[in-house]
């Protein structure tokens, strides 16, 4: 199998899913001739021509309104908003319409359309191009959310949410991009949206992470593992919602104990789902208080590079709280 | 490129001739092309049927049987005649908002439109999910998902995105009001369609307010129309009171959007009642001023025009709205005696398989 | 003391702060001489005129920037989202850019202004007339977030907000207005953001919430102390961000056992939130597993009677939820 | 009503007279009153300065120092003309946009832009919490919270709308790129300056791409500037590439909006420069329309111009070019020598006091 980055296997999911199916195409901003501003689209309006690659007007929430509407006709639209930090314009779309179409007409009308978005930090993005904001649509009944960590997971979850027939964020961790690489079949795969992974068996606590904080998990529970203080088992949740608490609890029930980690703000995030989840359903397997290692509740992190450390969770601080959980 | 209220567009607005006034509006006009004076009569008693209807509800809502209605009073013509240029034109696809009676009413039963304002099981946009008549109607080529002002106009020009896309020849028109102009999302669609030339008729009846919200508040400009210019497409002023026009302006919009791309029409109407069974308009709006505007009664105003052509004789007339009342009351009766949704119903549908 | 109804005591909040202080004003749809389409702005033009009573255009993403705007110069305007459920063309101005003046110029500028959002069901109001927003905010940090069950606290807690020199959201149940009546004093008074209160004190159980629930909390703790079932402590968060988390865990400390409960979609919600802190902060003396009773997972309520019901919570349930926890 | 590009208000745009051309801009207009020979050298010195900077930055970026930066080059007469209006008429607070760095320079000296853009401990916007020059510079009447395309717009019609509030005298002007015209929060902005008459002007500092997209595909019309007609305003086109042209346009628009109310003024530009450092624009971008653009740069334009007519000598021409490279060697030698913020800012400022 060949190796390949995020960036790739989303192009790659992308060009498949175009030639496979003509009903779907791409909408943005800079996804023309310039390829997406983090290449995405690169070299599809040379494939697939203006009419199925369109460079908008600067103005997300048309974006949003306008692939809905096409979905209405039966297209299946790929929309990018640039960047998570200028989503807020899409919501009245994705949260106020999209979300309810199929609720909201007794079943008849659906809106099989793809959002992509790419989030978070760690990029030296600041303010405004490092935002985390999974939380607000994981709130969201109607929506379906995908956050994956890996190219593996990335191509094949991507095209299973552009074959939805329901409104799907996808969320790509700009981080994840170029760093993380890993092998990616030639064929044509689907992966099953709202289902997690053990990405690593364990048997003393579960840690449970998606997108680009999976990889620090990782790395953190080999360096338990490597110091005989804990075997972690690592699950990776892939989609947030619909979520998959059946694996969650599973898991949990298993170890006992519970260390969730995401870079998002840490109050309200879905993390506090998580917890609340195994607080209730998990309760009498557990052996620990259920912990959460998370961004701190500023508005996403700094452009200073102390200070975007300061905010990011990291191997090290995951390596610590698990020490922390395990001695308890 | 055609300024608002001032020029024409392919014509349109041609044709007004003599001095035939009917309630201080101009009937005078020669029916246009292809318009029977049998299609007339048919508007007529459907647009009788819609307002026999419309003032049910309102007083069901009164008895507490209606949570709640927006009236389209004074908004009739501009609706039929829009729809009536849409139903001969034979392809078009219908964005409306919630004061849209007449244009939902095309597709169903008296029974219909009440159980849905009644909430009650086997409403045809939402079964009872929804407000009354909101959710879609794809029979009949109908979507309204919401009544979040201005958020179908986004939608609809995806719509014709989508239309052009496979290759249909299809029309889209979508239905707002002025206050719904000053959207953001509403530059954005019609920036949108501007660009890529979408075979999109933008419909803002414009009747003054936004709920309590007078035009000059709203904007600093008299016609709405004169922004489409900024978009790179014709708008224009409609009398949005008189059916001919409104007929006229819209067949030849249907046309030119099918052709070259989208066209605003803005048509001037009045909203003769509050604007929700919820308001009270008498806190904001002066007695007189929808006392006139009565006067201009756009139902009232067709049928005298058609009695004065001799298109319909009197009994005719009194027939065709005591047939609205009588549908209106087996209506009524119907609805009231059928059940609202089952509670079960409440957890399905969230995601489509 | 005069009893007021809760629209009554935010009219009120809003007319003696504006009497106050000349930087005060009000903007919004419909709050001119409708006085807004719940009359909490009755008489208002007439005392203030139309420079201070301003009817906007209906474009809320512009209430809120120019609501944001004003506060820059130094005025503290009130601005109102007629429903929340139409919150979302203003989350542009209020998630990215009003939550974050105060962090984003370091602290030089701040942004002094009240975002009264009328929200909430059981009204009638359909999927978008009804909607609970609070969470979306909740996660938002930089905004402060209250919502208020009774006239006193929402009287006293609006003017706080008013004077506070942060983006306050300010959630008024829909419900709660004409319906709820209570003592509001005549004199001015101000109660911090960021304290729950207990509303009734109980040993067995905690039962948290806030707005309208919180009424109906009420009735159930009520109901199973006459049945001689349990004693419920009843907490009322009444400000949702900061939350006053050491008043929610001493009382779950004490009782062992917790609830909470809002009509907002459970996934994510708030109540997620404080689930996952006492499962961390109080592990150690819990007795049962935390349970949530919340709005179902649906796009909020839909309009038939019966469909609304059903979404609902209410005291019924809630004494059914307190029994099931008190017999664990 | 003023028409796009067609007539003038309140005078602008007159006073062309000769045939004087730089470098193709006709430059042979008098001075404009109140503006001496001393004020354009000046000016022409801050824009040497501005330039030498820019061009540091850039390349501090491909050194790995500077993370980011959007650089200004081709947009600087636009820019300075606009501000020294604003100087002069004394009583003017500003929303600019991420380009600006000629107007966020004003009140800053090069070490401290320099800090800003290296991400170090006293950067005079935010103390290096966000994008460079972002945040505000309340002692120079700047706040820039964002760089989300077109965020500015409402807040800035909000600020006019507190300073009318207040009773002072303060004219709000807010800067923004083709790209955002497009964004709905304009139109919203746009419209209720529109309606309150507020005294904002409005400046599209137009240079036919947003990052990739030209023109032509984010709107079906030739000038932003026409959209004004549509909010009750006059909206003029300037040639942004000519400084007195610039300066002339926004000196009267100040007039206008204090007096009268809003306007719009759409600064005709070149990026002479990719969309950022992070950007590649020759992936979208013809050479030769960059190389063609280049000719026209703002910066050699008004030098030659200040040498041609006799207001600058080479030698002191040469000085003020020496002068700004000395003072971009000092600042960078003083911002790499700065460390970044402590990592305990991070957790504060959340809120207010
Ligand atoms: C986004 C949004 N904001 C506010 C409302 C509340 N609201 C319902 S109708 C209305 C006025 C609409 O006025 P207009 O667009 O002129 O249509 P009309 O009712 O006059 O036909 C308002 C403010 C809404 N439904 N949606
Ligand atoms: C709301 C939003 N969407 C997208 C972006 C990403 N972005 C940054 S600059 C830019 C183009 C802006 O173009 P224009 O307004 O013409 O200004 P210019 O950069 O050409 O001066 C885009 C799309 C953004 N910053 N904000
Ligand atoms: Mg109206
Ligand atoms: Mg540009």
């Amino acid at each position: 199998m060949a190796v390949k980055s995020v960036i790739e296997a989303v192009r790659e999911a992308m060009r498949e899913e175009m030639r496979r199916d003509e009903r779907v195409f791409v909408m943005g901003e800079d996804v023309g001739w310039r390829g997406g501003v983090f290449l995405a689209t690169q070299g599809f309006i040379e494939e697939f021509g203006e009419a199925r690659v369109i460079d908008t007007p600067l103005a997300e929430a048309s974006i949003m309104g306008i692939a809905l509407g096409a979905s209405f006709r039966g297209l299946h639209p790929i929309a990018e908003v640039e960047f998570a930090d200028f989503v807020w314009p899409t919501v009245n779309q994705l949260i106020g319409e999209a979300a309810r179409v199929c609720y909201g007409t007794d079943g008849k009308l659906n809106a099989p359309m793809t959002i992509r978005i790419p989030y978070g930090g760690g990029i030296r993005g600041g303010l405004y191009h490092s935002q985390s904001v999974e939380a607000y649509f994981f709130h969201t009944p109607g929506l379906k959310v995908v956050a994956p960590a890996t190219p593996y997971d990335a191509k094949g979850l991507l095209k299973a949410s552009i074959r939805d027939n329901n409104p799907v964020v996808f969320l790509e961790h700009k981080k994840t991009y170029r760093l993380v690489r890993g092998e990616v079949p030639e064929d044509d795969y689907v992966l099953p949206i709202g289902r997690a992974e053990v990405k690593r068996a364990g048997s003393s606590i579960t840690l449970v992470s998606y997108g680009l904080m999976l990889h620090y998990c990782l790395e953190a529970a080999e360096q338990l593992a490597a110091e005989g203080v804990a075997q972690v088992e690592v699950v990776d949740l892939r989609t947030l919602r619909p979520l998959d608490t059946a694996t969650v609890l599973e898991s949990v029930k298993k170890t006992g104990k519970l260390l969730i980690v995401h870079e998002d703000n840490i109050t309200g995030g879905v993390g506090s789902e998580i917890a609340a989840l195994a607080a209730d359903a998990a309760f009498d397997y557990l052996d620990a208080p259920i912990t959460r290692l998370c961004g701190p509740d500023v508005p996403t992190m700094p452009f200073a590079q102390t200070l975007e450390d300061a905010y990011m969770p990291n191997t090290h601080k995951i390596a610590e709280a698990l020490r922390t959980l395990a001695a308890y | 490129m055609t300024q608002a209220g001032t020029q024409t567009t392919d014509g349109i607005a041609g044709g007004i001739a003599g001095p035939l006034e009917v309630d201080g509006i101009d009937m005078s006009r020669r029916l246009p092309q292809g318009v029977a004076p049998e299609d007339l009569v048919d508007i007529y008693r459907r647009m009788v049927l819609v307002r026999a209807l419309d003032e049910r509800i309102w007083m069901m809502n009164r008895q507490g049987k209606v949570p709640i209605a927006a009236s389209g009073q004074g908004h009739e013509a501009a609706q039929m005649g829009s729809l009536l240029a849409a139903e001969k034109d034979g392809n078009c696809f219908f964005f409306p908002y919630y004061r849209d009676l007449s244009i939902k009413m095309s597709g169903l039963t008296p029974t219909q439109v009440m159980l849905s304002f009644m909430g009650k099981a086997g409403d045809a946009y939402s079964n009872a999910r929804q407000f009354p008549l909101q959710g879609a109607d794809l029979a009949h080529n109908i979507i309204q998902l919401s009544n979040v002002v201005a958020a179908s106009l986004t939608q609809s020009v995806g719509y014709a995105l989508g239309c052009r896309m496979l290759g249909d020849e299809r029309v889209t028109l979508v239905y707002f009001g002025d206050g719904a102009s000053s959207q953001g999302e509403t530059h954005e669609a019609m920036n949108f369609a501007g660009v890529h030339r979408l075979p999109v008729v933008f419909i803002c009846e414009n009747n003054g307010y936004a709920i309590s919200v007078p035009q000059r508040l709203q904007m600093a400009i008299g016609d709405v129309a004169g922004r489409a210019e900024g978009y790179g497409f014709p708008g224009l002023v409609v009398d949005g009171m008189d059916l001919l026009h409104s007929y006229e302006a819209t067949a030849e919009a249907i046309a030119h959007a099918r052709r070259e791309g989208p066209v605003l029409l803005e048509m001037k109407v009045e909203r003769l009642m509050p604007h929700t069974t919820d308001d009270d308009d008498s806190r904001y709006r002066p007695r007189e001023e929808v006392e006139a505007a009565k006067l201009r009664d756009p139902v009232a105003t067709l049928g005298a025009y058609l009695l004065a052509e001799a298109f319909l004789t009197e009994e005719q007339e009194e027939e065709i709205k005591a047939q609205a009342r009588r549908a209106v009351n087996e209506a009524t009766d119907a609805a009231d005696a059928t059940p609202p949704p089952d509670a079960g119903e409440m957890l399905k549908h969230v995601y489509a398989p």
